[in-house]
């Protein structure tokens, strides 16, 4: 029971440090290569640590209301990765994500942003609670 | 002081021994080479503490072989001698009194050192802070002059005989400040304002690591120390107030797109503070906290693999054509 | 087997009982093994609990409804009120009462069933949730820590008070309604300081 | 007089384990227990050596790329929980279990199910870490682990979970294991051997196992409120949400430092034991030693502070517990004093054993006071989280337990085995261990003083690092090869060793009384103690006491100062609930890392076993069958 349990877990655990392969935008919601982002847990908490840098908190805070809560799991221009992806390159009018974050990064961003919906509020709350002190964007409040 | 000067005198004798025996291999990150009043202090107490403990380890290991030495000529008798302890219960208080001796000697050494840190605070002392992020050094100045915080990051300037004041916090995980030739380390931990005092007496290039363990890339979060006389410093501090001077060529516009998210340079469009300000990024000796030298080559590697170079680290490896990466680098080896 | 070293009797054993009470038999001494364990434990909770506390500005923090006292007070009423049958059961125990002993337990298991109840509201009443802050960890901590004792207990004396009644009675078996009573107690007294952190201590500070 | 045949077949009856392999799942016999958790242990201890090998292959070279960080933090991480919580603490219970019954002249522990639950819960959280490092779900934030790195926001995935599980496991195996030993010691002494006639093993013995259980709860209160917050984000630990990082880190060392004293105390005990029969002398000072002890098991309790010197906490309170760690130097002093002192006046035989004591003199002093230095308040803030601070505690756990524990299987090996240990390949694996580990761990010191960090995966060139790096190198490798020596003379001689004999040394203390090796019952009378040492004042024919049942399972208990029989206390067959229970517990224990529910879908099975463990098995009521039981 026990390494039945480990083998399933260890994709989602696992931890490459040595720099990843050059990016590409993914071809459509069935790119072999997201598993590698939207299952793994380090892929998805850099993406939420990025989530932040990129000052994205700043519209799509926790208290974001419509089409800016990304939590809510309902998406306006579709839910798949590639549909998410697209989204942040293109639809941030005068933000130009496109050219400001490269493409790994925004694998990261999509993958943190569509796994949002499938935490309790609490804990997104917690997480936010330890990361209190990270830069937003242009803004630094000062450490904890 | 007095008491700290007549002390290392007392332990002169085999303190100068140990200290040219051990200050001969002491680098530019080693309790063995105190360069500041905090520094010295430490050091004596190390000394102190060496050489008393290492009479006590000499006087227990004498006792051992001459007792084994006793004991194998005993075991050549056959009979038992009848036990009589009188003897050895004297000498087992006697071994108590060495032993609280000892200590006492080391416990009010401890304490004098205690003092002696604190002594060195002085009011009037200038003001750092510096944050700890995940594998980098965010350090603000408060300029005395004009009272405004100037933020640079990585390289830490402290004027020679001036005491500086640090105030230490983090920004996520526990780190830990620790510029072994200036002083002993204080934990930076999240939801704490630590105070460190720094009196430097020796100027030159010193280094400094973070000493708690961080995450992936602990290893490389170094810190260059550089000490000057009170005027070369303010004239750096005044240099690192001023913003980044015009700069030709398209490198600064390529940064400001691709890299000033999370960079900012003073004077320009890139104001991202997520990571460390690059506005005087070539007056400084190390890129990375430390991981590589400030050279071009290290430059271009740096911008083009940074996850080669420090696996794990936040710095994304930002896809530019060649001609771009070289503009940028020619860019940021310009911002003096 | 090697040549082993001879004896030379000087006693014989076999007239000793083959079983004790209180603190000279075997099973109380793991039993109280156990009690200092979560007694610790217990201090321990409590240690964090005073130690958050004086470091927070506010306790409970701005904007955290006190704890409800009404399901509380019940709670604690009944737990006092148990430990007299509890008293009752280890009297029996000690003296053999055989009946005295079966009723005992079924009525301990009764009354903890009982108390289950309010336990219950005390819950829904805390007032805060576990996840808003450190308050509400805390004070959700001391009570599940709280609950998993009166839990274990009362499924322990449920056990015994079933072998009991369907077994013969044996010494062994005195001594073990014994040490379960003796439990029983160690969570009342357990309940005392915990109930006066999470219940009067916010509203004294 | 020599027992009869008829005696010794009828208690052999009563108390051999079923055969094969169920024998093996379900027996409750001390020594067979010991004997696993011993196996199990020096595997994990291989391993974990193996693992400090490959570090110190990385450290060797400045820069050098035969590991990662990630892989070097799941190396030091793996390495430090498994030498700490899977290695020496279960070693000492194990010596524990093995041997404090023997001593006693007692026929098994005071609960005995209670033994085998402990190794199976034990060997669950040995599965559980292990079984994570070959799925590549290793804990790589060290052995011990500060939020936030650890909490939610820092450390993504299961792997802090599993650590913290890991510790939950083996501290409630611990806890169960230490309350038994107590138990035992405590309530089951021979007729006789009152407290001041108890050897300094048990006492020795009885103090860990109070200390491990003030201590261990804090561990497990503070693994528990760390997985709360990560996984029902509850807020102990964050700052904004009015937790406190500091609070962990207090929790932690209040159980850290008696943790390593709960390690080094059974130390102290068997070099007693060694030094007793070696120098064929009574102890010198024994209540010294004792008292020593229980200073020291007091006063572990109020120094943890020590390892929080550079956090910041106000300097006054840091000196209070620079006096109280440097107190603990006395009674340590005190004891080393009596074992030079008794060596000094009895007629010394150099066996192996006894090499490993001189060892450990040796070695352990250079840690203890290492240790004194650190305990400076003003000093550690230099020494502190560097590799001065690593030597110091190898020196102390290596020196300070480990050379005793080499001591004590080269003693008392003959007596489980019956076969004597070659003294030859006994004492080339000495030199390999100690001066293979003096040789790797003494540079250690000055790259501390040199400035170099703890836990750090690389350094650059260019510090003064390389040469000490690469001598530490060579020295851990030469002690592991050393280790590997012990090992083989230990497993050759299990053949071909000397026969030995029920009292190869001439040992003062009662275990030299059965044969060697020990059958099931241990002993075929209940031995009568007068003095310190029965096995040297008593006559040819040790005074005892029959009476026990031979057809049943049966323990004397006394009472617990004076040690006068009371009562005949029926002592617990074999049984499958045991292993049944542990595994209940570790099924609840590995489900709570995925969902808090399964903490309460976990319990009913655990109910279910525990009853059937705790029912008693006597006739039903309705039923007219005589009383059991003589």
């Amino acid at each position: 029971m026990l390494i039945v349990l480990a083998l399933a877990g260890c994709s989602q655990e696992a931890r490459r440090l040595v720099p990843g392969p050059p990016q590409t935008a993914p071809n459509g919601n069935a790119d072999p290569r997201i598993p590698a982002y939207q299952e793994n847990l380090y892929q998805i908490s850099q993406g939420g640590r990025y989530f932040a840098w990129y000052g994205c908190s700043a519209c799509h805070g926790e208290d974001a209301a419509g089409p800016a809560n990304l939590a809510d799991g309902d998406w306006r221009h579709g839910g798949g990765f590639a549909n998410v992806f697209a989204v942040i390159g293109e639809r941030h009018a005068g933000q130009d994500y496109a050219a400001r974050t490269p493409v790994e990064q925004r694998w990261q961003l999509t993958a943190y942003v569509r796994d949002l919906s499938r935490h309790h509020a609490e804990k997104r709350r917690r997480i936010m609670l330890d990361q209190k002190a990270e830069p937003q964007g242009s803004a630094w409040l000062g450490p904890q | 002081m007095a008491w700290s000067a007549m002390k290392r005198r007392i332990a002169l004798v085999p303190g100068a021994v140990l200290a040219a025996l051990t200050g001969a291999c002491a680098g530019i990150q080693s309790p063995l080479a105190p360069a500041s009043d905090q520094a010295f202090a430490l050091h004596d107490l190390l000394i102190l503490m060496t050489v008393v403990c290492g009479l006590i380890y000499l006087l227990v290991i004498a006792g051992l072989v001459w007792s084994v030495l006793r004991a194998r000529q005993h075991a050549k008798r056959a009979a038992a001698a009848p036990v009589d302890d009188s003897a050895l219960d004297r000498s087992l208080i006697a071994s108590a009194v060495i032993i609280v001796t000892g200590l006492t000697v080391l416990i009010f050494g401890s304490f004098l050192a205690d003092r002696a840190l604190l002594a060195a605070r002085a009011e009037k002392a200038m003001m750092v802070r510096v944050t700890g992020h995940q594998w980098w050094w965010r350090i603000e100045y408060r300029n005395p002059a004009t009272g405004r915080w100037v933020e640079t990051a990585n390289e830490l300037h402290l004027p020679l005989g001036r005491t500086t004041r640090v105030e230490l916090a983090s920004n996520d995980v526990i780190h830990s400040f620790w510029v072994p030739n200036v002083s002993g380390k204080i934990d930076m931990i999240p939801g704490r304002r630590n105070m460190l005092d720094l009196t430097p007496r020796r100027s030159g290039w010193f280094r400094g690591a973070c000493a708690e363990f961080c995450g992936a890339q602990h290893a490389h979060m170094a810190l260059d120390v550089r000490v000057d006389d009170p005027v070369a410093f303010d004239a750096w501090l005044a240099g690192q107030a001023e913003a980044a001077r015009k700069a030709q060529g398209p490198g600064e516009a390529l940064f400001a797109l691709h890299c000033g998210s999370c960079h900012a340079v003073r004077g320009t469009p890139a104001n991202g503070r997520a990571g460390p300000d690059l506005t005087h990024f070539a007056a400084r000796r190390l890129i990375a906290a430390g991981t590589l030298p400030m050279t071009r080559g290290a430059l271009q590697g740096w911008i083009a693999q940074p996850q080669a170079l420090k696996p794990g680290t936040a710095m994304p490896a930002v896809p530019l054509r060649p001609a771009e990466a070289d503009a940028v680098a020619s860019y940021l080896a310009a911002l003096r | 087997m090697t040549a082993m070293r001879e004896f030379e009797l000087v006693g014989d054993l076999s007239r000793l009982p083959d079983s004790e009470t209180g603190a000279r038999h075997l099973v109380w001494w793991g039993n109280v093994g156990f009690m200092v364990i979560e007694g610790t434990a217990f201090a321990l909770a409590a240690m964090a609990y005073l130690y958050i506390m004086t470091q927070a500005p506010a306790w409970p923090p701005k904007g955290d409804a006190m704890p409800g006292l009404l399901w509380s007070s019940i709670f604690t009423g009944g737990l006092l009120l148990s430990a007299l049958p509890n008293l009752w059961v280890l009297h029996c125990a000690k003296t053999k009462n055989l009946a005295g002993v079966r009723w005992g337990a079924l009525a301990m298991t009764v009354i903890a069933l009982l108390l289950f109840v309010p336990r219950a509201f005390e819950f829904v009443h805390l007032g805060v949730p576990w996840h808003r802050d450190s308050y509400g960890s805390l004070i959700w901590m001391l009570l599940i820590l709280h609950t998993t004792h009166v839990v274990t207990d009362w499924f322990d004396t449920a056990v015994l008070g079933v072998w009991l009644f369907t077994h013969e009675v044996g010494d062994d078996q005195f001594a073990d309604v014994e040490d379960n009573a003796n439990y029983w107690s160690f969570v009342i007294l357990c309940w005392i300081p915990i109930y006066v952190l999470i219940y009067w201590l916010p509203r004294a500070a | 007089m020599i027992p009869d045949r008829a005696h010794l077949d009828r208690l052999d009856r009563s108390w051999r384990d079923p055969p094969g392999f169920w024998g093996f799942l379900t027996t409750v016999d001390h020594k067979r227990i010991a004997a696993r958790y011993i196996v199990t242990a020096l595997f994990l201890m291989f391993l974990a050596g193996m693992l400090a090998l490959d570090m110190r292959w990385q450290l060797s070279v400045p820069e050098n790329t035969r590991m990662g960080p990630q892989l070097y933090n799941e190396s030091f991480s793996l390495h430090g929980s498994t030498m700490l919580f899977l290695v020496s603490v279960p070693l000492m219970e194990a010596m524990a279990f093995w041997l404090v019954p023997l001593m006693l002249g007692a026929r098994n522990m005071a609960f005995p199910r209670l033994g085998a639950f402990s190794f199976w819960l034990y060997f669950g959280g040995v599965l559980c870490l292990w079984i994570a490092h070959a799925a590549d779900i290793t804990p790589d934030l060290g052995w011990f682990e500060y939020p936030p790195l650890s909490g939610p926001a820092y450390s993504p995935g299961h792997r802090a979970d599993i650590w913290a599980q890991m510790i939950t496991f083996t501290e409630v195996a611990a806890l169960a294991a230490s309350v038994n030993v107590a138990a035992t010691i405590l309530k089951m002494r021979p007729p006789g051997m009152t407290m001041a006639r108890m050897p300094v093993f048990l006492w020795a013995m009885l103090i860990a196992s109070i200390m491990t259980i003030l201590s261990m709860p804090a561990v497990m209160l503070v693994t528990s409120m760390l997985i709360a917050d990560r996984l029902v984000s509850t807020h102990f630990f964050s700052p904004a949400g009015g937790g406190d990082a500091l609070l962990f880190q207090h929790l932690f060392w209040f159980f850290g430092h008696p943790e390593v004293y709960i390690i080094f105390v059974p130390a102290t005990g068997f070099v007693s034991s060694i030094v007793e029969t070696f120098s064929r002398r009574k102890l010198f000072g024994h209540s010294a030693i004792v008292l020593s002890m229980m200073s020291i098991g007091a006063l572990a309790f109020g120094l943890w502070v020590h390892h929080m010197f550079a956090v910041g906490l106000p300097r006054l309170g840091n000196d209070f517990y620079t006096a109280a760690s440097m107190a603990i130097a006395l009674p340590a002093g005190l004891q080393i004093f009596c074992w030079i002192a008794t060596v000094w006046s009895g007629r010394l035989r150099l066996a192996t054993p006894m090499l490993w004591v001189l060892g450990f003199v040796a070695t352990f002093v250079i840690g203890g006071l290492s240790g004194v230095m650190t305990a400076s308040a003003a000093l550690d803030l230099q020494l502190t989280d560097t590799y001065f601070v690593v030597a110091h505690l190898h020196y102390v756990l290596i020196g300070g337990a480990m050379f005793p524990l080499f001591g004590a299987f080269a003693y008392w090996y003959p007596k489980a085995t019956g076969r004597l240990m070659s003294e030859r390949w006994g004492s080339i694996a000495f030199i390999g261990i100690v001066g293979g580990f003096n040789l790797g761990f003494m540079p250690m010191h000055f790259l501390g003083l040199m400035g170099m960090p703890r836990r750090v995966y690389t350094y650059p060139p260019g510090m003064g690092w390389e040469t000490l790096n690469q001598i530490a190198t060579l020295g851990s490798a030469v002690a592991i090869l050393g280790g590997l020596v012990f090992v083989a003379n230990a497993l050759w001689s299990y053949r071909h060793g000397q026969p030995a004999g029920s009292d190869p040394w001439g040992g003062s203390t009662l275990e030299w009384a059965s044969p060697s090796p020990p059958p099931a019952f241990n002993i075929a009378y209940t031995p009568v103690v007068r003095s310190l040492t029965p096995m040297w004042d008593e006559g040819p024919g040790l005074p005892a006491m029959d009476g026990l049942g031979l057809d049943r399972r049966e323990v004397l208990i006394t009472s617990v100062t004076a040690a006068v029989p009371l009562y005949r206390q029926k002592s617990a067959g074999p049984s499958i609930w045991p292993l049944a229970s542990s595994l209940a517990v570790s099924a609840m224990f590995i489900g709570s890392i995925f969902t808090p529910w399964a903490i309460a879908i976990g319990a009913a099975p655990i109910a279910a076993t525990l009853t059937g463990w705790f029912w008693p098995d006597r006739p039903r009521a309705g039923s007219d069958a005589p009383r059991a039981g003589a």
